[in-house]
């Protein structure tokens, strides 16, 4: 089966990398765009009897670092 | 035309960090004539030859290169280029060619995924271009890398038509960070636009441990005297 | 207000400092006044237990331009101001190791473009728990891979460093980074308000609600809480930093400004307070019309933020216009956040509402010193004949330099750009960093040392030791030392065993700086280095900067040749409590740390000045710790050639292969070497083994791969499997 | 509004991160992960009229490289 794994910085972590995109989308002209966030997304595919479990465990324990960044999975199929 | 100086353009994008030092070697070591083109304006002030140097444009956020494409200069340079003006990128100027589709390929983070600075061996493959006409093909000369995206990807048919009209232009002797082909450098086909990883401007003073790179720059000013 | 004690407690205030603030105020502060005290009065900020110390140490100097008391210190080389410091980020890097020690670089850097130099190296001395446990070792590729990221973007070569491991570093590891820069002499900028009337003008990163209290933080124990102060911590943006230095230097060189202090720890009202002070004048601060990343902040965040990456300047009067526009350019925002006042009050303002009124002197020059009671320590007088001992030697040279004390640093220098600026010539592997003052025959030699074993067994023996080898490394290199800087490690300063450790630290220092007229120009203290009332050991990181006088002829591995002596100056005694052969090799810790007389030390740096200047020997290598046949095999691994030793001695072996007696070193040369020392000849280089005859019987016979290999390998195979 | 835009890289394209995080992952026992690839999110705030249009083209020409990257984006609302 397929898992995605998105994490991302908590709201209150400055981003550096997004300010930096927002910036140069403004000055090419997509001034309507008011925040850009980046985040990291995994695709993971396994076969596993308690997929959640381990999908879970593994945003939690190795993908994220709960300092600064949350995240969110879900299993596609 | 004589011994007449050859002026140089070195761009300073926003993180840009060896254009002081590209200036210097160019100025003080090659002995050319050099100014500073800033990324926010057009005009290219006479260079007949212009470097895009290493650094970290934009912080290298989004990808290495990926915002400095969009820099009014990159304008000018892509018009120069298409005249037939001499650009070369080194390092981050290599990725930002990239990006902007003046070379073919991209560039993948490292096999190791870290950062690598050391000298390395490299083979130099085409000796015919404007900027490796003091080369002998075949010969192994030594320059630092230092680069976290130095990683290069084709896809098979444009990595065989780069192979093809020989626009390989370094390779290195052991592959540091995952390569293809253990490509260093490349150049496009009409032979006036130039990349590589590797930092020719760190090798252009005995003290440093390499002068190997300094050729870089006097054949570029060689090519453009006799043109 | 509610719950007093409670509040004082949030805020690492004591009851007495409370009572201080009332008569000072001659009223009850207000929350955002005890939060301004409450930083301003931390241990980072105030040195309120270390100050009365600290004063004991030399500060003057040949060339000494600024002493203590300024963001970074100066020197005088090669007719050019050489400004630098070192300053610790232990407790982020715990929290947060790569974010962590990326500030701290980002905060060193500041603290010398502030002064107008262009910064031209960074040094860092880190110290982490053993690698056997994963936590450590994530710790340890966290705070590298942070120093990388922050330092590479930068532009500024990471050109040298050390790096050891002691059990009490699992919990409290160590990352003090260093940094020097290059300004012209007649261009040196200082943290001054100038005068009333003038416009104080922020520069860089809008604030966000990072790190408050983070100098708080940094002045209490790790304990069961530590969990929810995570929040504090700080994103490094290293593209800013480089837009922000360029910017700054810019409106320097084109003379627009008055005086200039980055915001550190307590960022704006630290900042403020200490130029208003040092120059006499009030300040008053619009907050309101601060950039701010976060919705609905207080005047009390943004008054104590420590977002990275800012700065506060005092216009030259009538070019704000001037300056913005500089700091457009560079893509920075830049706003007038205050003014410059007569008097002597401290005032913040919010949307025109007083919110804060102090005198400034309260904040930045009257904070509480205290004279804590201390108990020095009884040095370690351990000495045990089961150490001399002889055993196989073979074994022993792999054990030492395959462990992780003496391994190759490649694994972790090569992840930082140590050659941008063009100007590194003796890159990192090889002893102290070389720099070229690019137009100048002259060149700068650059170290950092520190040495927790010696510390744990004997502070004021460590200091001292730690003083002369930082000296030493820089005499291999015909150096002669200009300044040092230094941060000093310690514990709880509230305990009188750890507050002893300080004070004797000091006092080595001290002695040791006196002998060889060398000033400190700086530093930084970093207490509370505890978790659950565990201590590291005292542990003083020295950073030395010295002058080359021709950076053409420095000895260097390359210039060694085949057929060369290989010679041994200076005295050998009987060194091996707390040496890495003891704690290796025999698994044991402490004992008597090595002895030194600085007069013998003095007369060993002098002659090897002396030669190196005079080009009479090609390379030359310091021996400790580790002692001569572990630093011989590393000298050897760098030049690329063996060698055939003959040693004789009347002393149990074990002293001379690997005692670690300061006061010497090995030196490689061809012909004959005469010194004001004792010099000894041992052997020669030669082909592709290294053997050694002791007493006429070889007791070392082996090929100088196969010792490289795991030398080499043993950061690589930990971290890149 | 808000939108979404994962980046990702093209099947074909060696993906070195994405090779680590599952090796570290094996060491760490999840064995029954059989592939990570590692991506990009960018979650971006708008006010536009025709986000649909700036998205695409910003997702296409500023944020991903067609040499080894391909995109998706939703509006979230
Ligand atoms: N943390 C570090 N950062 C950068 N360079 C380092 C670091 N640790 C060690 N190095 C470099 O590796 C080399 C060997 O380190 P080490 O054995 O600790 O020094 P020494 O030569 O003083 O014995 C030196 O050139 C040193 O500058
Ligand atoms: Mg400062």
């Amino acid at each position: 089966m397929k898992a995605k794994i998105e994490v991302f910085l908590k709201p209150e972590v400055l981003d550096p990398q997004g300010e930096t995109i927002k910036r140069a989308l403004h000055t090419l002209g997509y001034e309507t765009v008011k925040e850009v966030r980046q985040g990291k997304v995994f695709y993971i595919d396994l076969e596993d009897e308690n997929p959640e479990k381990v999908i879970e465990e593994i945003a939690r324990k190795v993908l994220s670092n709960p300092v600064i960044e949350d995240f969110r999975w879900e299993i596609e199929k | 035309m004589g011994n007449r100086k050859v002026r140089f353009g070195v761009v300073v994008f926003p993180g840009t960090n060896c254009d002081r030092d590209t200036y210097h070697v160019i100025q003080d070591v090659a002995g050319e004539e050099v100014v500073y083109l800033w990324h926010g304006e057009r005009d290219l002030k006479g260079s007949r030859v212009v470097v895009l140097p290493g650094g970290f444009s934009y912080g290298d956020y989004l990808r290495s290169g990926a915002i400095a494409r969009f820099s009014p200069i990159m304008e000018a340079v892509r018009e120069f280029a298409e005249e037939g003006g001499l650009v070369l990128g080194i390092c981050n100027g290599f990725q930002i060619l990239l990006e902007a589709g003046l070379l073919p390929g991209a560039m993948l983070r490292n096999r190791g995924l870290r950062f690598i600075c050391r000298f390395e061996d490299l083979v130099v493959e085409n000796d015919e271009t404007p900027f490796t006409l003091l080369y002998q093909r075949g010969e192994r000369i030594r320059m630092p890398i230092a680069h976290i995206d130095g990683n290069y990807f084709a896809e098979p048919r444009a990595l065989a038509e780069l192979e093809g009209r020989r626009g390989v232009v370094f390779r290195y002797l052991k592959n540091p960070n995952g390569s293809l082909n253990d490509i260093a450098g490349i150049i496009n086909p009409r032979g006036n636009v130039m990349g590589l990883m590797p930092h020719p401007e760190r090798a252009s003073e005995a003290e440093l441990g390499s002068t190997d790179g300094l050729r870089m720059f006097l054949s570029a000013a060689r090519y453009v005297r006799e043109s | 207000m509610k719950n007093l004690e409670k509040l004082l407690e949030e805020h690492n205030l004591t009851r007495e400092e409370y009572e201080r603030i009332k008569s000072i105020l001659g009223r009850e502060p207000n929350l955002v006044e005890l939060g301004l005290f409450s930083v301003m009065w931390s241990e980072h900020c105030s040195y309120k237990s270390s100050r009365i110390h600290l004063k004991k140490l030399p500060t003057r100097g040949k060339y000494l331009i600024q002493g203590p008391g300024e963001n970074a210190g100066v020197v005088e080389a090669a007719g050019k101001a050489v400004v630098f410091k070192v300053e610790s980020h232990n407790h982020p890097s715990f929290v947060e190791p790569y974010q962590g020690a990326a500030t701290g670089v980002g905060g060193i850097l500041r603290d010398v473009f502030t002064m107008g130099a262009r910064p031209v190296a960074l040094l860092d001395s880190l110290h982490f728990g053993p690698l056997e446990r994963p936590s450590n070792r994530a710790i340890m590729e966290g705070v590298v891979s942070g120093i990388a990221g922050y330092g590479n973007p930068v532009g500024v070569p990471t050109v040298g460093g050390e790096v050891d491991f002691e059990e009490e570093f699992s919990h409290n590891p160590l990352v003090n980074v260093m940094c020097v820069g290059i300004a012209e002499k007649e261009k040196i900028f200082y943290a001054r308000a100038g005068k009333p009337g003038l416009s104080l003008i922020y520069a860089g990163a809008p604030t966000g609600r990072d790190g408050i209290h983070g100098a708080t933080m940094a002045s209490a124990e790790f304990g069961e809480e530590t969990e929810h102060k995570k929040v504090n911590v700080q994103v490094g943006d290293p593209f800013r930093e480089k837009l922000l230095l360029e910017a700054t230097l810019e409106v320097m060189e084109r003379d627009l400004i008055v005086g200039i202090q980055d915001m550190g720890a307590a960022g704006l009202t630290s900042s403020s307070s200490e130029m208003a002070s040092k120059s006499g004048v009030g300040v008053d601060l619009y907050l309101d019309r601060v950039p701010l990343r976060e919705e609905g902040m207080t005047p009390y965040e943004i008054l104590l933020s420590e977002s990275q990456e800012r700065m506060l300047m005092v216009a030259r009067e009538g070019k704000e216009e001037e300056i913005k526009a500089v700091f457009d350019k560079w893509g920075i925002d830049a706003v007038v956040v205050g003014k410059t006042t007569e008097g002597d009050r401290f005032r913040a303002f919010w949307h025109g509402e007083m919110v804060a009124d102090v005198p400034v002197k309260s904040l930045a020059s009257d904070a509480p010193a205290y004279e804590r009671p201390y108990k020095k320590p009884n040095p370690d007088e351990t000495w045990k004949e089961s150490w001399t001992r002889e055993r196989d030697w073979e074994d022993a040279l792999k054990r030492i330099l395959s462990s992780p004390h003496m391994a190759s640093r490649r694994w972790i220098y090569q992840q930082y750009d140590h050659m941008v600026q063009t100007n590194t010539v003796l890159l990192p592997g090889a002893g102290a960093a070389v720099l070229k003052i690019k137009g100048q025959k002259e060149g700068i030699a650059l170290t950092i040392d520190a040495n927790p074993g010696w510390g744990r067994a004997n502070p004021e023996g460590a200091a001292v030791l730690t003083v002369a080898e930082a000296f030493r490394n820089l005499a291999c290199l015909g150096a002669e030392p200009l300044g040092i800087t230094n941060c000093l490690n310690f514990g709880n300063p509230e305990k009188p065993d750890i507050m002893g450790q300080f004070v004797a630290t000091v006092e080595g220092m001290k002695r040791a700086l006196e002998f060889f007229e060398v000033p400190v120009t700086g530093g930084n203290v970093s207490f509370y280095n505890e978790t659950q009332g565990k201590a590291i050991p005292p542990t003083v990181t020295i950073g030395a900067v010295g002058l080359v006088e021709d950076y053409m002829v420095i000895p260097r591995p390359g210039r060694v040749e085949e057929g060369m002596g290989i010679f041994l100056l200076g005295w050998t005694g009987r060194d091996l409590g707390s040496s890495l052969y003891l704690k290796v090799v025999l698994g044991e810790e402490g004992g008597r740390p090595p002895e030194i007389n600085l007069e013998r030390e003095r007369l060993l740096q002098r002659e090897l000045i002396h030669l190196a200047r005079e080009g009479r020997f090609a390379y030359a290598v310091d021996l400790s710790p580790g002692g001569l046949l572990p630093n011989l095999a590393e000298a050897l691994f760098h030049i690329g050639m063996g060698a055939e030793l003959s040693i004789e001695t009347e002393d149990e072996e074990v002293y001379f292969l690997f005692g670690e007696s300061p006061s010497r070193a090995l030196v490689f040369a061809s012909g004959d070497l005469e010194a004001e020392v004792p010099v000894k000849k041992i052997g020669l280089v030669k082909g592709e083994r290294l053997t050694a005859y002791v007493n006429g019987r070889k007791k070392i016979d082996l090929p100088l791969e196969e010792l490289k290999k795991d030398w080499e390998n043993f950061f690589p195979s930990l971290f890149d499997r």
